[in-house]
C-alpha cells in the first residue's frame, strides 16, 4: 500500500479534466433534487461538455430531518425508533449501531441469546439491502423492472420474517441498550432456516441473470476506477472499499458481536471499478448466507434481555463513547456524549453513505453523463443516512 | 494499537513543541482523548499519519461539540471579619465559564487493522469563544475524509475551518443564517396549528386560542 | 461467443415464466382488496385504549398516568386528567382519562407507549386501511375512537393478550389475597381490642388499606 | 335523467351499457391515474414495494410512474418535505398538467410526523399545496397505498362535470396558481399558504390564522 | 362517378383517417370548450428538476453530434427508396436486382468511410 508523500498531499484534487480550452461554453445542468437516477432527493450540479462531466457539485440536505438535534433533546430509548429512519433499508443494523454504541458508553452486557439473534437479523438486512442495491443498480443501466422485481420478491420474504419478530417490515426499533426487545417467536427459526435455504437459489439466479451479461460488463468494467490509498484517505468503507482491494471489514477488525464465532470470508476486489462493488455485493450476499446457517444452527436458549437494564429513565454515567459497526453500506458509527442526565449531551451519526460520497467528484470527472448515474448507482446510498 | 498515553509519549517524541495534552473519559470504554492546540494541530496530524509504527491512515468521523457558558456556584471558604474576630465564612460566588465549541476527529488505522485493537484515537480542539474567534485549522488536506464532515460541523455548529478547500453549508440553503445544532438556537416560529400541542407549542396554542381539537 | 450471457439471462427468465405455469408459488402477487395476506400476528399500526367488560368509559384500563405522553417520541398523545376517579378492575378508585387524544397523522406506530404503559391499558391495532380525505376531522383519535374491547385485543394478538390477561389475574388474585389479609388483621385486633378491654382508650382501628396494585 | 342501477345492471347482462358522459369521463380519468416518479424517503421505498410483483400497483392502472411533471396527473408525496425541499416541491406540483391530484403519503407529508419537532422540517404538505387523500403510518403498508388509491378513485367517481361541487381544473375561477415559498434568513416565507391551509373550523375563527 | 377503380379507395382513406382524428378531433374539442386554459409563470417555467433553470441551453456543442445525425439521414432516405423496389420484388429480373445492388452498396461504402474516419466516435 504505497504512502502518498508529504508533497502529494498538497495535491488534494485531481486536475480537471483538461480537454477543454478557456472561454468554452459548459452547459451548466442540475441532475436535480427531482431526478429518476438519484435514489430519492439529492442534487448534483454537473457542468457539461457535450456529453463528459467536467465538473460535479453534489449538493445535500434536501433531507435534512434534525435526527440529531430531535435525538439530543429526546431520551436514550426515544432516539431508538428514530434510527430506523437513519437508512431506512437497514433499520436493525442502525438499532445495533446506536445500541452498541450506549451499552460501551454505560458498560451494559448483552446476554448470549442476545448476540445471536443480533447477528441473523443484521445478517438477513444485509441481504435484503445488497440485493435491493443490484436491483436499483441494475434500474439505472436500463434493464427497468426485472432484476428489482426479483430482488424486491425476495426482500418481501425478508421483511415478512421481520415483521413477525418485530411487528414492523421497515421500521423494527427491536434493539434495546442490553439486548433485544421481543423474544423468537415460536416457529420463526424454522421459517428462517427455509428462506435462508432459498436464498444460494436466488443468488444464483440474479448471477445467471446479469454476472455473465455482456452489456452489463461492457457498461461497468473500468468505470469510476477508485484507488486503495485515495479511498482510505477519503474514508470510503464498505463494499466500495473492499471493492478497490483494501481488506478492511469491521466484523473481522473490530471483534464486536460474536463475529469471530463464524467463519466467513471477506471478497475484495482488485480494479475498484463497478463491475467489482457489483461482484462483492454478490459475494457478500453468499457469506452472510454461510453466517447465517452457523447462527441459526447454534442459537442458545437463555434470556434475551439484560435483567440490570432499565428501560425508562436510563441515565448513564458522564462520558463519551464511539461504537461502529459494519453496516451494509459502510462503518456506520455513532458519537455519544453524557452528561448524566436523561438525554445525550451530544449525539453524533457517522454517516457511510455521505462519506463514500466525498471522491464523487473524482471518480466521475470526464465520463459520460449515462455513466455518472451508474457510478452515483454503484456508491449505493440512501438519503436518510446521508442527511439525517 | 497502543493506548493513549504511549501515543501521547509518541506525539511529544517526535513533536516536543507540540501542545498536546490528554483528556480522560470517565466511561467503561475508556477513549480517552488527546487535546491538541489549534497551533500544531496540522502537524500532530500529520506526523500521526505519517509515522510508520501509527499509520492513523483513516479518519473515521469529525463531529462538532457546542459547550455553552457554564454558570458554576462554589462553595469558598473565605475568611472574614465578623463582629471584631477571624471566622471561616462559606461563600457561594458565581462563576461564569467562558463556553468554547470543539471538534473532535476519531482517527483509526486499516493499515494496521488486524494487529492488536484498542480505541479510536481521538483528536480533540477548542476554539477561543463561542461568537467571533470560532476559527480552527481544517485537517482536510491530512485526511480528505474530513471534507464533507468539516463541512457540515461549519453548517451545523458554526466552526470556520481555515483552508479548506470548499467550505459552504452542506445541509441547510445557503441563505439560512443561524447554525441549528447550537445549545442556544431558537427554533422558527413557523407554529400554525397542532392537534396535540406539547411543552412550547402548547404555551403559543394557549396563547393564540383555547387547544381545542376539533372534537372537544 | 458474444451474446452468450445475454442469452443465458433470457433463459432464466423464460424459465421463470414457463414455471409459473406450472408452480403456483411463483405467482407472488396478492391480489389486494379481494385476496389478503394473512394478518401476521406481531403487526403494529397504530395503538388502542384497552377496556375489560363491555362499557367503554366503566372498562378502561387507563388510569391517565401520562408516562405514554411524556415517552412518546414525536409527542402525539395529549391527555387531560379527570377530577372525578372510577373504580378499576381491581376495584381502587382511580383516575381515568378526561380527554385522551392521538393524532395518528403524527404517530410513527414505534410502540414505546405500549411498552412503558404499567397498566397494560395500550396496545398495538394492526388496522391499517385509514387513508381519508379529511386532515383534522379523520386523523385525530379522540378517547371513544380509541377504546376497543378486550375480546378485541384477543382477536388480534392472541399469544401476547392471554400472557396480559394471565398477569392481570395474578396481580387481582395478590390483591384480593392481601385485602384479605388486611380484613383479617383488622378483625383480629378488633377482637383483641374487645378482649382486653383496657382503661386506655381503645386503638383506633387500623385503616383498611388495600395495597396499590404494582404499579 | 338518473338511470336506476338496477336497470343498468340488468342492461348490462344483455350487452348493452348505459351510461353518461360524466360516467365514462370519471372512468377514464380515474382507471389511469399516472403517478409522478418522486420519491423522498421511506414512504418511497414502500411506494416501489406496492410497485412490485407482491402488491401489484398496475392493476389500478397507475404503475407507470412518469419522470416528467408534464405527463404526470397524481402527485404522491412519500416521505418527509423539508424546508429545503418544500419549494422544488411546490414548484413540481405548479407545473403538472391539470387535473392534478395529490397523495401525501405517511405522516410526515402530512403533518411533519416524528421529525415535527425538528427546524428543518415542514409541518405537513397542506400549507402550500391542496392535499386530496392523507394516509398516516410511517410508513404505511404498501396495502394502505393501494387502499388510499381506491379512496382517491371514489373521489374522482364523484366529481361532477358541472355544477358549484365540479372539480378544480373544470372550474376557471379556481386557483391553479400556487405561490412558490422562498428560502429566507430563517425560514421559509411564507410560513403558509392561507388560501389553501385547511385551518379547522374552531380554531379559524380564532385570531391566529393571521 | 361510382365506377371509377380509384373511388372505393377515396373512401377507406377517408376513413382511415377519420379513424385517426376523430378522437384527437373530440379531445381538443373537449379541451377548448369544457376544461379551462389555466396557464400561469410558475406551470409554464422550464423544467429543471424542480428548481428555476439557470443558463440557457442555447450552447455550443460537439460537431460529431450533428453529422451523426446527417449519417442517420442518409440511411433514412435510402430506406423510403427500397421500399417500392421492394413492393414490385417479385416481378422484377435480375437487371433491377444488381442496380439496387449498386445503389445500397455505394451508400453502404459512404458509412464504411466515415466510420473509417471516426465520425461515429461519440465521447
Amino acid at each position: 500500500m504505497s504512502h502518498s508523500s508529504t508533497a502529494e498531499m498538497k495535491v488534494y484534487r485531481p486536475p480537471v479534466v483538461d480537454i477543454i480550452e478557456e472561454g468554452d461554453e459548459l452547459l451548466e445542468v442540475a441532475m436535480g433534487p427531482h431526478h429518476p437516477s438519484t435514489h430519492g432527493v439529492f442534487r448534483m450540479d454537473v457542468a457539461l461538455d457535450g456529453e463528459r462531466v467536467i465538473r460535479l457539485k453534489p449538493v445535500f440536505g434536501y433531507l435534512h430531518r434534525n435526527h440529531e438535534k430531535i435525538a439530543e433533546k429526546a431520551s436514550y430509548l426515544a432516539a431508538m425508533p428514530y434510527t430506523d429512519r437513519l437508512d431506512y433499508f437497514c433499520s436493525l443494523t442502525n438499532n445495533w449501531a446506536y445500541a452498541l454504541a450506549v451499552e460501551k458508553l454505560a458498560g451494559i452486557e448483552v446476554p448470549e441469546r442476545a448476540e445471536y439473534i443480533r447477528v441473523i437479523t443484521a445478517e438477513l438486512t444485509r441481504i435484503q439491502n445488497h440485493a435491493s442495491s443490484i436491483g436499483f443498480l441494475m434500474q439505472e443501466m436500463g434493464a427497468s423492472g426485472t432484476p428489482l422485481m426479483y430482488a424486491f420478491r425476495e426482500r418481501e420474504k425478508i421483511l415478512d420474517l421481520f415483521e413477525e419478530l418485530t411487528g414492523s417490515r421497515m421500521m423494527c426499533n427491536y434493539m434495546r441498550f442490553g439486548g433485544c426487545r421481543v423474544e423468537l417467536p415460536t416457529g420463526w427459526l424454522a421459517k428462517a432456516q427455509t428462506i435462508v435455504d432459498g436464498l444460494p437459489g436466488f443468488i444464483d439466479e440474479i448471477e445467471a441473470l446479469l454476472t455473465g451479461n455482456e452489456i452489463l460488463m461492457a457498461r461497468t468494467q473500468g468505470m469510476g476506477v477508485l484507488k486503495p490509498d485515495l479511498a482510505i484517505n477519503a474514508g470510503v468503507t464498505g463494499p466500495m472499499l473492499r471493492a478497490t482491494g483494501v481488506n478492511y471489514d469491521l466484523r473481522k477488525v473490530d471483534h464486536y458481536g460474536i463475529y469471530d464465532r463464524f467463519k466467513f470470508r471477506v471478497p475484495l476486489g482488485d480494479h475498484g471499478d463497478i463491475f467489482d462493488r457489483y461482484m462483492i455485493r454478490i459475494l457478500e450476499m453468499r457469506e452472510s448466507v454461510t453466517i447465517l446457517h452457523q447462527a441459526i444452527k447454534d442459537i442458545p436458549a437463555g434470556p434475551i434481555m439484560d435483567p440490570k437494564s432499565k428501560i425508562r429513565g436510563f441515565r448513564p454515567k458522564p462520558g463519551e463513547a464511539y461504537g461502529r459497526i459494519e453496516a451494509p453500506k459502510g462503518e456506520l458509527g455513532f458519537y455519544l456524549i453524557s452528561d448524566g442526565s436523561g438525554n445525550p449531551y451530544r449525539y453524533r451519526v457517522r454517516p457511510p453513505s455521505l462519506i463514500n460520497l466525498t471522491i464523487l467528484e473524482d471518480m466521475c470527472l470526464g465520463q459520460n453523463v449515462a455513466d455518472v448515474v451508474l457510478i452515483f448507482g454503484s456508491v449505493d446510498i440512501v438519503l436518510g443516512e446521508v442527511d439525517r | 494499537m497502543k493506548s493513549t498515553e504511549e501515543i501521547l509519549a509518541l506525539i511529544h517524541a517526535a513533536l516536543p513543541a507540540a501542545n498536546v495534552e490528554l483528556v480522560l473519559n470517565p466511561s467503561p470504554c475508556a477513549q480517552h482523548s488527546l487535546r491538541v492546540a489549534p497551533a500544531d494541530a496540522f502537524a500532530v496530524a500529520s506526523f500521526l499519519r505519517e509515522s510508520d509504527e501509527l499509520a492513523l491512515d483513516y479518519c473515521s468521523n469529525v463531529t462538532g461539540v457546542d459547550w455553552p457558558d457554564k454558570e458554576i456556584t462554589e462553595k469558598v471558604k473565605v475568611t472574614q471579619l465578623v463582629d471584631g474576630e477571624e471566622k471561616i465564612v462559606e461563600e457561594t460566588i458565581k462563576r461564569i465559564e467562558p463556553g468554547y465549541l470543539e471538534s473532535v476527529y476519531h482517527l483509526y488505522s486499516i493499515k494496521r487493522a488486524h494487529e492488536a485493537i484498542a480505541g479510536p484515537v481521538v483528536l480533540r480542539m477548542r476554539t477561543i469563544n463561542r461568537t467571533d474567534q470560532v476559527q480552527l485549522p481544517s485537517l482536510t488536506f491530512v485526511w480528505r475524509a474530513a471534507e464533507f464532515q468539516e463541512r457540515e460541523v461549519f453548517d451545523l455548529f458554526g466552526i470556520v475551518f481555515t483552508g479548506h478547500p470548499d467550505l459552504r453549508r452542506i445541509l441547510m440553503w445557503d441563505e439560512f443564517e443561524d447554525h441549528p445544532m447550537r445549545r442556544d438556537y431558537v427554533d422558527p416560529d413557523d407554529y400554525e396549528y397542532e392537534p396535540t400541542p406539547h411543552d412550547e407549542v402548547l404555551k403559543r396554542a394557549e396563547q393564540q386560542s383555547k387547544p381545542t381539537g376539533v372534537t372537544a | 461467443m458474444l451474446g452468450e450471457g445475454i442469452l443465458k439471462g433470457l433463459g432464466e427468465t423464460a424459465k421463470n415464466f414457463a414455471a409459473s405455469f406450472v408452480s403456483k408459488d411463483r405467482l407472488t402477487t396478492i391480489q389486494y382488496p379481494e385476496e389478503r395476506a394473512p394478518v401476521i400476528e406481531n403487526t403494529r399500526d397504530f395503538p388502542f385504549l384497552v377496556y375489560d367488560g363491555e362499557d367503554k368509559m366503566a372498562g378502561l384500563r387507563c388510569v391517565a398516568c401520562q408516562i405514554c405522553e411524556k415517552e412518546c417520541p414525536p409527542k402525539c398523545i395529549y391527555i387531560v386528567k379527570s377530577t372525578d376517579k372510577k373504580p378499576d378492575y381491581v376495584g381502587k378508585p382511580q383516575i381515568y382519562p378526561a380527554r385522551f387524544d392521538i393524532d395518528i397523522s403524527v404517530c410513527m406506530s414505534c410502540q414505546i407507549c405500549v411498552e412503558v404503559c404499567p397498566f397494560e391499558a395500550i396496545k398495538m391495532d394492526t388496522e391499517f386501511e385509514l387513508s381519508t380525505t379529511d386532515r383534522f376531522g379523520g386523523l385525530l383519535y379522540d378517547r371513544d375512537q380509541l377504546a376497543r374491547s378486550n375480546q378485541h385485543y384477543h382477536k388480534i394478538h392472541p399469544t401476547e393478550a392471554a400472557e396480559v390477561d394471565a398477569r392481570l389475574a395474578e396481580e387481582k388474585a395478590k390483591s384480593e389475597a392481601k385485602a384479605k389479609a388486611a380484613a383479617e388483621a383488622a378483625a383480629l385486633k378488633a377482637a383483641a381490642a374487645a378482649a382486653a378491654p383496657k382503661p386506655t382508650p381503645a386503638p383506633a382501628p387500623a385503616p383498611v388499606s388495600v395495597k396499590e396494585p404494582t404499579a | 335523467m338518473a338511470v336506476e342501477d338496477k336497470l343498468k345492471i340488468e342492461l348490462g347482462k344483455q350487452g348493452v351499457f348505459v351510461t353518461t358522459v360524466n360516467e365514462i369521463y370519471n372512468w377514464g380519468r380515474k382507471n389511469s391515474v399516472w403517478p409522478l416518479q418522486f420519491g423522498l424517503a421511506c414512504c418511497a421505498i414502500e411506494m416501489i414495494a406496492t410497485t412490485m410483483a407482491r402488491y401489484d400497483l398496475a392493476r389500478f392502472g397507475a404503475e407507470v410512474f412518469r419522470p416528467s411533471p408534464r405527463q404526470a396527473d397524481l402527485m404522491i408525496i412519500s416521505g418527509t418535505i423539508t424546508k429545503k425541499m418544500a419549494p422544488q416541491v411546490v414548484r413540481l406540483y405548479n407545473q403538472m398538467a391539470e387535473p392534478r391530484y395529490v397523495i401525501a403519503m405517511g405522516a410526515c407529508a402530512i403533518s411533519g410526523g416524528p421529525f415535527k419537532q425538528g427546524y428543518n422540517v415542514l409541518k405537513g404538505i397542506d400549507r402550500y399545496i391542496p392535499v386530496d387523500v392523507h394516509i398516516p403510518g410511517c410508513p404505511p403498508r404498501p396495502e394502505a397505498l393501494i387502499h388510499a388509491f381506491m379512496t382517491l378513485q371514489a373521489k374522482i367517481d364523484a366529481q361532477p362535470l358541472t355544477g358549484t361541487e365540479r372539480p378544480r381544473h373544470l372550474d376557471a375561477a379556481a386557483m391553479s396558481e400556487f405561490p412558490v415559498p422562498t428560502q429566507g434568513a430563517h425560514d421559509l416565507e411564507p410560513p403558509a399558504n392561507r388560501l389553501v391551509w385547511p385551518l379547522p373550523a374552531p380554531v379559524a375563527s380564532g385570531e391566529n390564522c393571521g | 362517378m361510382a365506377s371509377s377503380p380509384y373511388f372505393s379507395l377515396a373512401i377507406l382513406f377517408l376513413a382511415a383517417l377519420g379513424f385517426g382524428l376523430a378522437p384527437l378531433g373530440l379531445a381538443v374539442a373537449w379541451a377548448k370548450l369544457v376544461s379551462p386554459a389555466k396557464p400561469n409563470a410558475i406551470k409554464n417555467a422550464i423544467y429543471e428538476c424542480g428548481l428555476e433553470s439557470k443558463g440557457d441551453a442555447w450552447v455550443q456543442f460537439r460537431s460529431a453530434y450533428y453529422l451523426y445525425a446527417i449519417i442517420f439521414l442518409i440511411f433514412d432516405v435510402e430506406a423510403v427508396f427500397l421500399v417500392p423496389f421492394a413492393v414490385a420484388f417479385t416481378g422484377l429480373g435480375i437487371s433491377a436486382c444488381v442496380a439496387m445492388l449498386v445503389f445500397v452498396l455505394l451508400l453502404a461504402e459512404g458509412l464504411a468511410w466515415a466510420w473509417a474516419k471516426g465520425v461515429l466516435t461519440w465521447a
